[in-house]
Protein backbone atom coordinates (compact mmCIF):
# COMPACT_ATOMS: atom_id res chain seq x y z
CA UNK A 1 0.00 0.00 0.00
CA UNK A 2 1.26 3.96 -0.42
CA UNK A 3 0.85 5.94 2.29
CA UNK A 4 1.15 9.73 2.83
CA UNK A 5 3.76 10.60 5.68
CA UNK A 6 3.08 14.30 6.58
CA UNK A 7 6.56 16.08 8.11
CA UNK A 8 6.44 19.13 10.39
CA UNK A 9 9.56 20.96 11.62
CA UNK A 10 12.94 19.24 11.11
CA UNK A 11 11.41 16.75 9.49
CA UNK A 12 10.01 18.59 6.81
CA UNK A 13 14.01 20.01 6.35
CA UNK A 14 14.74 16.20 5.99
CA UNK A 15 12.31 15.22 3.94
CA UNK A 16 12.98 18.36 1.63
CA UNK A 17 8.78 18.42 1.67
CA UNK A 18 5.87 18.81 3.87
CA UNK A 19 4.67 15.29 3.37
CA UNK A 20 6.29 12.31 1.34
CA UNK A 21 4.57 8.81 -0.32
CA UNK A 22 6.00 5.92 0.92
CA UNK A 23 5.20 2.13 0.04
CA UNK A 24 4.48 -0.15 2.61
CA UNK A 25 3.17 -4.01 3.11
CA UNK A 26 -0.22 -3.99 4.12
CA UNK A 27 -0.75 -4.04 7.78
CA UNK A 28 2.89 -2.20 8.43
CA UNK A 29 3.63 -1.43 12.06
CA UNK A 30 5.07 1.70 13.18
CA UNK A 31 8.33 0.13 14.18
CA UNK A 32 8.71 -1.52 10.26
CA UNK A 33 7.31 2.47 9.24
CA UNK A 34 10.37 4.40 11.29
CA UNK A 35 12.73 1.58 9.53
CA UNK A 36 11.75 2.02 5.77
CA UNK A 37 11.91 6.03 6.51
CA UNK A 38 15.18 5.51 8.44
CA UNK A 39 16.67 3.52 5.32
CA UNK A 40 15.34 6.36 2.75
CA UNK A 41 16.30 9.21 4.91
CA UNK A 42 19.58 8.63 7.46
CA UNK A 43 19.73 11.79 9.03
CA UNK A 44 16.61 10.80 10.74
CA UNK A 45 18.66 8.73 13.12
CA UNK A 46 20.18 11.82 14.23
CA UNK A 47 17.33 12.78 15.74
CA UNK A 48 16.91 13.31 19.49
CA UNK A 49 14.12 11.24 18.82
CA UNK A 50 11.18 11.05 16.84
CA UNK A 51 7.50 9.82 17.13
CA UNK A 52 4.68 8.64 14.98
CA UNK A 53 1.08 9.90 15.01
CA UNK A 54 -1.69 7.72 13.52
CA UNK A 55 -5.01 9.97 12.92
CA UNK A 56 -3.73 12.50 14.92
CA UNK A 57 -2.59 10.76 17.88
CA UNK A 58 0.45 9.57 18.88
CA UNK A 59 1.34 5.65 17.92
CA UNK A 60 3.05 2.76 19.72
CA UNK A 61 5.78 0.80 17.96
CA UNK A 62 3.74 -2.12 17.74
CA UNK A 63 0.60 -0.29 15.75
CA UNK A 64 -0.95 -1.17 12.78
CA UNK A 65 -1.15 1.89 10.03
CA UNK A 66 -3.59 0.95 7.18
CA UNK A 67 -4.79 2.26 3.87
CA UNK A 68 -6.24 5.55 4.76
CA UNK A 69 -4.81 6.23 7.95
CA UNK A 70 -3.38 10.01 8.52
CA UNK A 71 0.29 8.96 8.98
CA UNK A 72 2.65 12.11 10.15
CA UNK A 73 6.29 12.46 11.91
CA UNK A 74 6.54 13.96 15.00
CA UNK A 75 10.04 15.18 15.76
CA UNK A 76 10.47 16.26 19.31
CA UNK A 77 8.46 19.19 20.03
CA UNK A 78 9.17 22.66 21.24
CA UNK A 79 6.01 24.79 21.44
CA UNK A 80 5.26 27.15 24.40
CA UNK B 1 -11.95 28.06 18.75
CA UNK B 2 -14.82 26.24 21.26
CA UNK B 3 -18.13 27.62 21.89
CA UNK B 4 -17.70 30.47 24.88
CA UNK B 5 -20.58 28.07 26.64
CA UNK B 6 -17.71 24.99 26.77
CA UNK B 7 -15.30 25.67 29.90
CA UNK B 8 -12.51 25.00 27.41
CA UNK B 9 -11.26 27.54 25.23
CA UNK B 10 -8.77 26.30 22.74
CA UNK B 11 -6.75 27.95 19.81
CA UNK B 12 -4.35 28.03 17.33
CA UNK B 13 -4.04 31.19 15.51
CA UNK B 14 -1.35 32.84 13.30
CA UNK B 15 -3.00 36.42 14.73
CA UNK B 16 -1.22 38.06 17.61
CA UNK B 17 -2.41 36.53 20.99
CA UNK B 18 -4.54 39.03 23.58
CA UNK B 19 -3.69 38.83 26.83
CA UNK B 20 -6.82 41.13 28.08
CA UNK B 21 -9.05 38.93 25.76
CA UNK B 22 -7.93 35.66 27.52
CA UNK B 23 -7.96 36.84 31.05
CA UNK B 24 -11.74 38.24 30.46
CA UNK B 25 -12.61 34.77 29.25
CA UNK B 26 -11.96 33.05 32.12
CA UNK B 27 -13.35 35.02 34.58
CA UNK B 28 -16.04 33.62 36.49
CA UNK B 29 -18.45 35.07 38.97
CA UNK B 30 -17.78 31.39 41.15
CA UNK B 31 -14.08 32.65 40.61
CA UNK B 32 -11.76 34.36 43.13
CA UNK B 33 -8.37 33.58 41.34
CA UNK B 34 -7.32 33.54 38.05
CA UNK B 35 -3.56 32.30 37.13
CA UNK B 36 -2.26 33.42 33.69
CA UNK B 37 1.26 32.31 32.09
CA UNK B 38 2.38 34.87 28.99
CA UNK B 39 5.15 32.90 27.17
CA UNK B 40 7.23 35.72 25.44
CA UNK B 41 9.93 35.51 22.57
CA UNK B 42 13.30 36.19 24.68
CA UNK B 43 16.21 38.29 22.58
CA UNK B 44 18.46 35.45 23.81
CA UNK B 45 18.89 31.86 24.48
CA UNK B 46 22.29 30.40 25.90
CA UNK B 47 24.06 33.19 25.25
CA UNK B 48 23.32 33.48 21.51
CA UNK B 49 20.92 36.72 20.26
CA UNK B 50 18.03 35.46 19.12
CA UNK B 51 16.30 37.48 16.14
CA UNK B 52 13.32 36.11 15.72
CA UNK B 53 11.30 32.63 16.18
CA UNK B 54 9.17 31.15 14.05
CA UNK B 55 6.17 28.57 15.14
CA UNK B 56 4.78 25.75 13.09
CA UNK B 57 2.08 23.21 14.14
CA UNK B 58 0.69 19.92 12.99
CA UNK B 59 -3.31 21.73 13.58
CA UNK B 60 -5.08 19.32 13.44
CA UNK B 61 -3.30 17.20 15.87
CA UNK B 62 -2.20 19.97 18.50
CA UNK B 63 -5.75 21.35 18.90
CA UNK B 64 -6.53 17.73 20.06
CA UNK B 65 -3.61 17.28 22.12
CA UNK B 66 -4.15 21.12 23.93
CA UNK B 67 -7.92 19.78 24.44
CA UNK B 68 -6.61 16.78 26.12
CA UNK B 69 -4.65 18.63 28.76
CA UNK B 70 -7.34 20.76 29.79
CA UNK B 71 -9.48 18.41 30.28
CA UNK B 72 -7.08 16.42 32.49
CA UNK B 73 -6.70 19.62 34.10
CA UNK B 74 -10.49 19.67 35.03
CA UNK B 75 -10.36 15.78 35.94
CA UNK B 76 -7.74 17.06 38.42
CA UNK B 77 -8.90 20.14 39.89
CA UNK B 78 -11.55 21.84 41.13
CA UNK B 79 -11.55 24.32 37.54
CA UNK B 80 -14.31 26.97 36.76
CA UNK B 81 -12.21 27.44 33.31
CA UNK B 82 -9.60 27.09 31.28
CA UNK B 83 -7.82 29.04 27.65
CA UNK B 84 -4.66 27.58 25.84
CA UNK B 85 -3.91 29.54 23.08
CA UNK B 86 -1.11 29.51 20.71
CA UNK B 87 0.15 31.17 17.92
CA UNK B 88 1.99 30.07 15.04
CA UNK B 89 4.30 32.14 12.44
CA UNK B 90 6.75 34.31 12.59
CA UNK B 91 7.37 35.91 16.38
CA UNK B 92 9.58 38.93 16.69
CA UNK B 93 11.26 39.70 20.48
CA UNK B 94 8.76 40.46 22.89
CA UNK B 95 5.63 38.63 20.81
CA UNK B 96 3.64 36.06 22.69
CA UNK B 97 3.84 32.59 21.71
CA UNK B 98 1.22 31.21 24.05
CA UNK B 99 -1.27 32.21 26.64
CA UNK B 100 -2.75 29.68 29.45
CA UNK B 101 -5.36 31.57 31.92
CA UNK B 102 -7.34 29.44 34.81
CA UNK B 103 -9.80 30.31 36.56
CA UNK B 104 -10.72 28.68 39.71
CA UNK B 105 -12.60 29.23 43.61
CA UNK B 106 -8.97 29.31 44.89
CA UNK B 107 -5.95 30.44 43.93
CA UNK B 108 -3.85 26.87 44.82
CA UNK B 109 -5.82 25.28 41.94
CA UNK B 110 -5.70 27.95 39.86
CA UNK B 111 -1.38 28.39 39.92
CA UNK B 112 -0.97 24.46 40.10
CA UNK B 113 -3.31 23.43 36.89
CA UNK B 114 -1.72 26.53 35.18
CA UNK B 115 1.61 25.23 35.48
CA UNK B 116 0.89 21.61 35.03
CA UNK B 117 -0.97 22.50 31.69
CA UNK B 118 2.53 24.51 30.57
CA UNK B 119 4.56 22.30 31.23
CA UNK B 120 2.25 19.00 30.09
CA UNK B 121 1.82 21.30 26.39
CA UNK B 122 5.64 21.57 25.91
CA UNK B 123 6.37 17.91 26.31
CA UNK B 124 2.88 16.41 24.57
CA UNK B 125 1.77 19.17 21.46
CA UNK B 126 3.03 18.72 18.14
CA UNK B 127 4.37 22.35 17.68
CA UNK B 128 7.55 22.83 16.81
CA UNK B 129 9.96 26.31 17.13
CA UNK B 130 12.87 27.73 14.79
CA UNK B 131 15.24 29.96 16.70
CA UNK B 132 16.86 32.60 14.31
CA UNK B 133 19.93 33.67 14.88
CA UNK B 134 22.64 36.20 13.39
CA UNK B 135 24.65 32.89 11.86
CA UNK B 136 21.86 30.60 11.16
CA UNK B 137 18.69 29.06 12.15
CA UNK B 138 17.73 25.90 14.25
CA UNK B 139 14.88 23.45 15.44
CA UNK B 140 14.99 23.74 18.87
CA UNK B 141 15.76 20.12 20.95
CA UNK B 142 15.44 18.74 17.41
CA UNK B 143 18.86 16.89 18.25
CA UNK B 144 20.85 15.76 21.19
CA UNK C 1 4.09 54.18 41.75
CA UNK C 2 7.77 53.56 41.41
CA UNK C 3 9.53 55.03 38.43
CA UNK C 4 8.98 52.73 35.87
CA UNK C 5 13.14 52.23 35.44
CA UNK C 6 12.71 50.40 38.41
CA UNK C 7 11.50 47.38 38.17
CA UNK C 8 9.29 46.96 40.81
CA UNK C 9 5.87 48.51 40.16
CA UNK C 10 3.89 48.89 43.44
CA UNK C 11 0.27 50.54 43.52
CA UNK C 12 -2.40 51.15 45.46
CA UNK C 13 -5.79 52.97 44.04
CA UNK C 14 -9.32 52.79 44.12
CA UNK C 15 -9.54 53.30 40.56
CA UNK C 16 -10.34 49.78 38.57
CA UNK C 17 -6.98 47.45 37.92
CA UNK C 18 -5.55 46.88 34.61
CA UNK C 19 -4.95 43.51 33.65
CA UNK C 20 -3.15 44.72 29.86
CA UNK C 21 -1.35 47.92 31.89
CA UNK C 22 -0.18 45.01 34.10
CA UNK C 23 1.10 42.32 31.87
CA UNK C 24 2.75 44.90 29.10
CA UNK C 25 4.55 46.61 32.23
CA UNK C 26 6.42 43.53 32.92
CA UNK C 27 7.12 42.42 29.62
CA UNK C 28 10.92 42.16 28.80
CA UNK C 29 13.22 41.60 25.76
CA UNK C 30 15.29 39.26 28.48
CA UNK C 31 11.89 37.48 29.83
CA UNK C 32 10.93 34.28 28.17
CA UNK C 33 7.55 34.11 30.78
CA UNK C 34 5.06 35.80 32.40
CA UNK C 35 2.86 34.87 35.36
CA UNK C 36 -0.22 37.14 36.61
CA UNK C 37 -2.17 35.98 38.92
CA UNK C 38 -5.63 38.10 39.27
CA UNK C 39 -7.82 38.23 42.15
CA UNK C 40 -11.40 38.50 41.50
CA UNK C 41 -14.53 38.86 43.67
CA UNK C 42 -16.58 35.43 44.14
CA UNK C 43 -20.18 35.27 44.12
CA UNK C 44 -19.85 33.20 47.16
CA UNK C 45 -17.74 32.59 50.60
CA UNK C 46 -18.24 29.11 52.33
CA UNK C 47 -21.95 28.67 50.79
CA UNK C 48 -23.10 32.34 51.82
CA UNK C 49 -23.75 34.99 48.79
CA UNK C 50 -21.91 37.55 48.94
CA UNK C 51 -23.04 41.00 47.66
CA UNK C 52 -19.94 43.23 47.52
CA UNK C 53 -16.12 43.05 49.16
CA UNK C 54 -15.09 46.51 50.43
CA UNK C 55 -11.40 46.45 51.19
CA UNK C 56 -9.37 49.25 53.48
CA UNK C 57 -5.84 49.81 53.55
CA UNK C 58 -3.58 51.38 55.92
CA UNK C 59 -2.30 52.76 52.65
CA UNK C 60 1.94 53.85 54.05
CA UNK C 61 2.58 50.56 55.32
CA UNK C 62 1.16 48.41 53.03
CA UNK C 63 2.78 50.16 50.18
CA UNK C 64 5.88 49.84 52.60
CA UNK C 65 5.05 45.72 53.24
CA UNK C 66 4.48 45.66 49.38
CA UNK C 67 7.53 46.31 48.54
CA UNK C 68 9.59 44.41 51.02
CA UNK C 69 7.51 40.87 49.28
CA UNK C 70 8.55 42.23 45.66
CA UNK C 71 12.36 43.08 47.07
CA UNK C 72 12.60 39.70 49.19
CA UNK C 73 11.11 37.47 45.58
CA UNK C 74 14.26 39.29 43.60
CA UNK C 75 16.30 37.97 46.60
CA UNK C 76 15.14 34.61 46.04
CA UNK C 77 14.51 34.19 42.10
CA UNK C 78 16.32 35.08 39.45
CA UNK C 79 13.21 37.80 38.39
CA UNK C 80 12.93 40.77 35.28
CA UNK C 81 10.37 42.64 37.14
CA UNK C 82 7.58 42.65 39.38
CA UNK C 83 4.23 44.40 39.90
CA UNK C 84 2.07 44.19 42.88
CA UNK C 85 -1.26 46.52 42.47
CA UNK C 86 -4.12 46.34 45.01
CA UNK C 87 -7.52 48.27 44.94
CA UNK C 88 -9.50 49.60 47.92
CA UNK C 89 -12.96 50.66 47.86
CA UNK C 90 -16.15 48.93 47.10
CA UNK C 91 -15.88 46.18 44.51
CA UNK C 92 -18.73 44.24 42.94
CA UNK C 93 -18.78 40.94 42.10
CA UNK C 94 -16.25 39.85 39.34
CA UNK C 95 -14.23 42.62 39.86
CA UNK C 96 -10.17 42.68 40.71
CA UNK C 97 -8.79 43.52 43.86
CA UNK C 98 -5.74 42.64 43.15
CA UNK C 99 -3.07 41.79 39.94
CA UNK C 100 0.42 40.69 40.64
CA UNK C 101 2.92 40.35 37.19
CA UNK C 102 6.09 39.04 37.59
CA UNK C 103 8.27 38.58 34.23
CA UNK C 104 11.84 36.13 34.22
CA UNK C 105 13.88 34.37 31.36
CA UNK C 106 12.51 31.34 32.71
CA UNK C 107 9.14 30.12 33.93
CA UNK C 108 9.89 28.68 36.95
CA UNK C 109 11.26 31.30 38.09
CA UNK C 110 8.02 33.56 37.54
CA UNK C 111 5.34 31.15 38.35
CA UNK C 112 6.95 30.51 42.14
CA UNK C 113 7.55 34.02 42.82
CA UNK C 114 4.08 34.43 42.02
CA UNK C 115 2.97 32.64 44.18
CA UNK C 116 5.05 33.44 46.77
CA UNK C 117 4.27 36.94 46.44
CA UNK C 118 0.35 36.93 46.91
CA UNK C 119 0.89 34.27 49.72
CA UNK C 120 3.06 36.67 51.60
CA UNK C 121 0.62 39.21 50.61
CA UNK C 122 -2.35 37.93 52.06
CA UNK C 123 -0.53 36.96 55.38
CA UNK C 124 1.05 40.69 56.08
CA UNK C 125 0.70 43.24 54.45
CA UNK C 126 -1.94 45.72 55.84
CA UNK C 127 -5.38 45.20 53.85
CA UNK C 128 -8.45 44.54 55.06
CA UNK C 129 -11.83 43.09 53.56
CA UNK C 130 -15.32 43.45 54.59
CA UNK C 131 -17.52 40.76 53.32
CA UNK C 132 -21.45 41.89 52.67
CA UNK C 133 -24.11 39.33 52.81
CA UNK C 134 -27.70 39.99 52.20
CA UNK C 135 -28.18 40.01 56.16
CA UNK C 136 -25.16 41.30 57.46
CA UNK C 137 -21.46 42.33 56.75
CA UNK C 138 -18.15 40.92 58.57
CA UNK C 139 -14.35 42.04 58.53
CA UNK C 140 -12.65 38.65 56.97
CA UNK C 141 -10.37 36.74 59.35
CA UNK C 142 -10.99 38.95 62.51
CA UNK C 143 -12.88 36.70 64.72
CA UNK C 144 -12.10 33.05 65.30
CA UNK D 1 2.73 61.29 76.76
CA UNK D 2 -0.52 61.52 74.60
CA UNK D 3 -0.69 59.40 71.71
CA UNK D 4 -2.41 58.36 68.87
CA UNK D 5 -3.59 55.03 67.46
CA UNK D 6 -4.86 54.82 63.97
CA UNK D 7 -7.41 51.69 63.44
CA UNK D 8 -8.21 50.10 60.61
CA UNK D 9 -10.75 46.99 59.67
CA UNK D 10 -12.77 45.59 62.55
CA UNK D 11 -10.41 48.01 65.02
CA UNK D 12 -12.08 51.24 63.52
CA UNK D 13 -15.66 49.49 64.45
CA UNK D 14 -14.16 48.59 68.05
CA UNK D 15 -13.10 52.46 68.34
CA UNK D 16 -16.18 53.80 66.67
CA UNK D 17 -13.23 55.90 65.13
CA UNK D 18 -10.59 55.55 62.86
CA UNK D 19 -8.24 56.83 65.47
CA UNK D 20 -8.13 57.43 69.28
CA UNK D 21 -5.94 59.10 71.53
CA UNK D 22 -4.34 57.34 74.65
CA UNK D 23 -2.56 58.41 77.57
CA UNK D 24 0.51 56.09 78.40
CA UNK D 25 3.49 56.79 80.25
CA UNK D 26 6.88 57.64 78.71
CA UNK D 27 8.69 54.88 76.98
CA UNK D 28 5.60 52.55 77.13
CA UNK D 29 6.18 49.21 75.51
CA UNK D 30 3.86 47.86 72.69
CA UNK D 31 2.46 45.09 75.81
CA UNK D 32 1.61 47.60 77.83
CA UNK D 33 -0.26 49.66 74.91
CA UNK D 34 -2.45 47.00 74.25
CA UNK D 35 -2.72 45.93 77.88
CA UNK D 36 -4.21 49.75 78.05
CA UNK D 37 -6.16 49.15 75.05
CA UNK D 38 -8.02 45.88 76.13
CA UNK D 39 -8.65 47.58 79.70
CA UNK D 40 -10.27 50.59 77.62
CA UNK D 41 -11.94 48.59 74.25
CA UNK D 42 -12.85 44.77 75.93
CA UNK D 43 -13.62 43.14 72.50
CA UNK D 44 -10.39 43.84 71.52
CA UNK D 45 -9.53 40.52 73.12
CA UNK D 46 -12.70 39.11 71.30
CA UNK D 47 -10.27 39.32 67.99
CA UNK D 48 -8.47 36.00 67.05
CA UNK D 49 -5.03 38.33 66.79
CA UNK D 50 -4.09 42.17 66.47
CA UNK D 51 -0.64 43.16 66.15
CA UNK D 52 0.75 47.22 66.52
CA UNK D 53 2.82 48.88 64.03
CA UNK D 54 5.02 51.62 64.78
CA UNK D 55 6.33 54.15 62.07
CA UNK D 56 4.65 51.73 59.35
CA UNK D 57 6.58 48.21 60.75
CA UNK D 58 5.07 45.41 62.80
CA UNK D 59 6.18 46.16 66.47
CA UNK D 60 7.61 43.18 68.95
CA UNK D 61 5.76 43.28 72.11
CA UNK D 62 8.94 44.33 73.88
CA UNK D 63 9.46 47.51 71.88
CA UNK D 64 8.61 51.11 73.12
CA UNK D 65 6.71 53.73 71.72
CA UNK D 66 7.93 57.25 71.77
CA UNK D 67 6.15 60.18 71.74
CA UNK D 68 5.90 61.45 68.41
CA UNK D 69 6.14 57.82 66.45
CA UNK D 70 2.95 56.73 63.97
CA UNK D 71 1.19 53.98 66.07
CA UNK D 72 -1.91 51.47 64.19
CA UNK D 73 -3.82 48.76 65.81
CA UNK D 74 -3.20 45.95 63.52
CA UNK D 75 -6.16 43.28 63.06
CA UNK D 76 -5.71 39.71 61.19
CA UNK D 77 -5.33 41.34 57.39
CA UNK D 78 -7.45 39.81 54.62
CA UNK D 79 -6.05 41.60 51.57
CA UNK D 80 -5.54 39.93 48.16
Amino acid sequence: MTITVLAFGVAKDIFNAPSIQLELVNDATVMSLKYTLEQQYPRLKQLSSYLIAINNEYALPEDYIHQRDEVAIIPPVSGG
Amino acid sequence: MIMSSSPINILITDEPLDVTNCSQWVMAPESGGINVFIGTVRNATKGRTVLRLEFEAYQTMAMREMEKIAIAAFEQWPLQKVLIHHRTGVLQVGEIPVIIAVSAAHRDAAFTACRYIIDTLKQTVPIWKKEFFEDGEVWVAAHP
